[in-house]
């Protein structure tokens, strides 16, 4: 996807515009989604990641494409955010032999290595499990491992056993807990301390905005420099307050991390202009992208459900 | 009376213990809650009947025990039964085992509620049935109704029941608004645990299956009967205690055994059943065989995933192959 | 068995004196068990629990009969300091018939529901649970639940997910981790804070001299007071130095909980020959029961391996 | 060249394995430690390699999931089986899907080591098999050695597989110094996972087992070649995959099939296996029987331990009895 390249250090306005970019195709990918899902074209359940964007793609943009990334059951944010393909993406959702994952995984367990993405787990609190591992084979690289991961999973098992090792280990690892306030809000979870579980492994913590696009990016450099530099985990609670359901998407609401994003670019100094084209040229890549995933043929049966195991190395 | 849909089944099954039995509790409810029933019954109930709890399966099946060993009888909900892993501790090495390590001072009353089943596009992590998985472990009931009308009496019987049960709803049966065939047991009561049920009788041949299949198999005995073959259909209804005498019984008259099960050959329940039927009846057997899926995790893709699941038409159509009827008669 | 009676809240010396007994008892019961496992009589592994004695005496003075325990697989300490007849406890150990559990059960996992003990538990963290659990029931009828659990199970997930539970529900439980520092040391675990952990649940804790009767009892009194008062759990860290290998049983280490109590007792003003006699007494009391244990009958294979299920209620 | 105790073997294997290929790595070790290795291993290999980890299956099995997909090879170590019980997730849910989920984009070459086994006086908790936990897991491997050789070899096949493996050590094989029968791979040469092994040739009947039990089996042949009847015994090495044509063709000669099973007789291997050559060669069975233990916890006492786990002297008698074989002849 020229134009968009996976986000990427950078200091520069120029980080942040193709951040945008991605944030926004985060945003239009999944209202595709959802219409194909009304049409019948996506079988699949889909976990919205709208208003979550900054927390995906401001990590991201501090991570290197060899980097280790594990997801949560919002799987699209987080592969987009690493820089996966939307067209092999969309065919995934739709179930297509072109899927990232040949359509074995649908949305919540999509994988894609090649960009770094180890997978997404519909296991609460399984993805910190796989960062922290993907954490001991990452350092004999110089490579980090990061997992995210939505607010049920600080009450759970996972999360306070892999920090221990992480911990103790001291691996070069980044656990990112994206809390969605306004999803827990409407399952009646109170508003608890995560960050502050860190400290009972002895591991540094901090509490984010995960609706802004630059904390969320400064705050994962300084804990991405600390695991690359061998110094260990660290623990950020990206506390992003999710859309409101009648909001209808980008733009209206105040603290919608896409249009504040938007906002603070233009403030910065980039042109009206250069941003509308930006959008213009997401929109059209994600028009290609399902035009062509929908063409893309259904995986055949016969071959793909022929052998059970990986052939011996 | 009308049959009713599995989320009023599964409601009005919780709502009836609760209020029978004080003892009654549940936990958790953070998952696809099948019942639809627990906002509702907190309300009725109170938070110190119906308790929230984090999705956490390890410390859910846990504290499940230690309270039911206490003296409450306490059902909790997986959101998936895929999650079941997470609870096996609880279940398999303290629950199943309390009565027998304990010499009988007392028992595990708890029920562990989870949606089970493939064919609604949830993926490989998300579909599996678990009966392989617990079928192996003595002090363990595993319940699969096959119908709401099933679940209802059958939940009924779980909770009224001394030892530790698993109960599986099939997501299937969520469609699924009138049981198939005679539900012998009148509305409204318990059903106890270990019975099958003879869902149709026939003389040809013995289809013997569990949950979300059982009307699959429904379906193909009413189109085996316009090939002139007059199936029976067995509900195990428990997988584990396993009514084998009915079983035997049914295959003593028809010679012909076919297990249907939505999950694996290797370690699933239709193949160790034709085990079991062998020792026992080797010479009853003109033909015995299983229905069941490849050996594989479940794809997404719904072209995979309905290649993968057997249905009426899967089951006819290895019947006619398997009785040398030419396919496509009747 | 009289004058050992099962340890009860009480402020005199008097109290003290039956507790010490009941340390001396299952030292020296343990001993016992152990000759016995040298002569193959006892078959099954046996956690030692020598060096702990005053954690699970201190803690059982402060509960009362009915309340419930849950240990760990030391399991024959938490047994009979909960009041288990040591004729019952060693039949248990010694597979008959007469155990308190039909010989069905072994050390690890003794269960005497009369006395209140729902169980021992060999999975690090099971006896955790299994106490929360029981909080729920004994909410309602006044009791508390006290779970008895090691150092490692502090880096497992039942730890924080039933800690977790008993918080957010304010449930009548005390978590009693009872740390043997020598056997942490022998499997080279760093000695980590415990009871800061109890923070990330917002739980109150409380690190206590685990070779103290005392001191167990009194921080014990006020968290069992405040689980049945109903304002919800605590954690006690109970750090116990444990028995130097070298040291040969009681009386030879200045820390060892058992000497400490014989020896504050006389600082108290007991008379030397009061509790010599109370010791001859435990002997006579042990001696007893060994030896009827041993009498006892094996179960009979035929009864014992009739049914799988209780019968339905 | 005298063949290794178990400790030695497994540990042999782990250096071997550890020095052929940087990859591998060993997390955990808190437990029984079979191979007595790790310690030793620890200090050759140094603590990048050899790595402790608190001894908590959930996050082992997830962590070397993790460790697998992104590049290692790792194998991990849980104290006892009963405790894969809380290492379920990982391996069913993850490490088993990994491969088929992501299209093929990568394996997890993980191992799970555990001690197995009762026989021991450990009690419920601590002595199951947990082979019927797994055997319905696609793509996940179970390996189980009969002999501290088969388990050098079967150990190392496992590292080298690119899928997931769950290696059970059994504790009877502690006390064995030597296999039994004859081991065809040279020492030190790795066992590729799935194909069974005739541990003894024979013509009337097939008796099949795994693990701790090939053994019993072997020694229950050695007393029935005296009653004239000449026994094959098949080691069937993997439960998954399984090696179902070694079993059909010996079956296929001898026309009789025992499975002995340490564990439950309902939703164990051996009435599976029963039922996959049924569902085959039906009409090749004269008889097909299962030795197994009774539905049943298994009890701490030496009594009812003993009476309820088969060996030689009761495989003997059962054999005797299905046959109509005087009892004592031979
Ligand atoms: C271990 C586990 N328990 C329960 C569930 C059922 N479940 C699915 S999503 C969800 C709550 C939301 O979790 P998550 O997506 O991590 O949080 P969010 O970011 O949406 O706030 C639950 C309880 C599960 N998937 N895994
Ligand atoms: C979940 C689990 N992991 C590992 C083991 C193996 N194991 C048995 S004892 C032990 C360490 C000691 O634990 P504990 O007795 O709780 O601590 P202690 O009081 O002896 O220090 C371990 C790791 C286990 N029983 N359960
Ligand atoms: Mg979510
Ligand atoms: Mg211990």
């Amino acid at each position: 996807m020229p134009g968009l390249g996976a986000a990427q250090p950078e200091h520069a306005t120029a980080g942040y515009l193709g951040a945008y970019g991605r944030m926004l195709l985060i945003r239009r990918f999944e209202a595709a989604m959802e219409r194909l899902r009304a049409l019948g074209e996506v079988q699949g359940p889909i976990h919205p990641y709208a208003g979550r964007e900054a927390v995906a793609v401001g990590v991201c943009m501090a991570l290197e494409p060899a980097d280790y990334v594990s997801g949560h059951d919002h799987g699209h944010g987080h592969a987009l955010a690493k820089g996966t393909d939307p067209e092999a993406l969309a065919a995934e959702l739709l179930g297509r032999e072109t899927g990232v994952c040949g359509g074995r995984a649908g949305a919540a367990s999509v994988i894609d290595l090649q960009n770094g993405l180890i997978g997404c787990h519909g296991t609460v609190g399984g993805s910190i499990a796989a960062a922290v591992g993907a954490g001991l084979a990452a350092g004999r690289r110089g490579r980090v491992a990061v997992a995210f991961f939505g607010g049920p999973s600080a009450d759970l098992g996972y999360f306070h056993e892999c920090m221990g090792i992480a911990a103790v280990r001291r691996l070069p690892v980044v656990l990112v807990c994206e809390r969605d306030l306004h999803a827990e809000r409407a399952r009646g979870i109170a508003g608890a301390d995560v960050a502050g579980r860190a400290a009972a492994h002895g591991m540094p913590s901090q509490v984010v905005d995960g609706d802004d696009l630059w904390a969320v990016r400064a705050a994962a450099a300084a804990a991405v420099a600390r695991a690359r530099s061998g110094e260990g985990p660290t623990l950020l609670e990206c506390r992003a307050r999710g859309l409101d359901e009648d909001s209808g998407g980008a733009g209206t609401m105040p603290r919608d991390p896409l249009a504040g994003a938007r906002e603070r670019l233009l403030a910065d100094g980039v042109a009206a202009d250069v941003l509308q084209e930006l959008e213009r040229g997401v929109e059209a890549e994600l028009d290609r992208a399902v035009d062509r995933a929908l063409a893309a043929p259904h995986p055949d049966p016969a071959g793909a459900l022929a052998t059970e195991f990986s052939p011996a190395r | 009376m009308s049959a009713p849909d599995l989320r009023t089944a599964i409601r009005e099954a919780l709502a009836e213990e609760l209020e029978r039995d004080a003892a009654v509790v549940l936990l958790g409810g953070c998952g696809e809650d099948p019942g639809g029933a627990l906002g509702y019954l907190r309300e009725r109930f109170g938070p110190e009947r119906v308790l929230g709890a984090p999705s956490s399966g390890l410390a859910l099946a846990g504290a499940a025990y230690g309270a039911a060993v206490a003296g409450l009888r306490p059902v909790f909900e997986l959101a998936s039964a895929d999650l079941i892993t997470l609870a096996m501790d609880g279940l398999v090495n303290r629950a199943a085992k309390f009565w027998h390590v304990s010499g009988g001072q007392g028992t595990v009353p708890l029920v562990a509620r989870a949606a089970v089943g493939a064919g609604c596009r949830r993926g490989a992590i998300d579909s599996q049935s678990p009966c392989s998985w617990l079928q192996g472990v003595p002090g363990l009931k595993i319940a699969f109704p096959s119908s709401p009308a099933e679940a209802r009496g059958l939940l009924k019987g779980a909770i009224r029941d001394d030892n530790p049960v698993v109960f599986l709803e099939h997501r299937r049966l969520r469609f699924a608004r009138s049981a198939k065939g005679p539900v012998p047991e009148p509305d409204g009561e318990a059903i106890p645990l270990g019975g099958a049920r003879v869902a149709r009788a026939g003389r040809d041949l013995t289809i013997v299956s569990a949950g979300g299949s059982v009307s699959d198999a429904l379906d193909a005995a009413d189109l085996l009967a316009g090939d002139g073959v007059d199936a029976e259909v067995l509900d195990l209804r428990t997988l584990r205690p396993l009514d084998l005498e009915a079983v035997l019984e049914s295959v003593a008259r028809t010679n012909r055994l076919l297990a249907v099960e939505e999950g694996p050959r290797l370690g699933g329940w239709a193949a160790g059943l034709l085990g079991l039927v062998a020792e026992r009846a080797l010479h009853d057997l003109d033909d015995a065989w299983t229905l069941t899926m490849a050996e594989l995790p479940i794809p997404y893709s719904p072209t995979l995933e309905d290649a993968l699941l057997a249905d009426a038409g899967s089951i006819v159509a290895g019947v006619r192959a398997r009785l040398g009827l030419a396919p496509g008669v009747g």
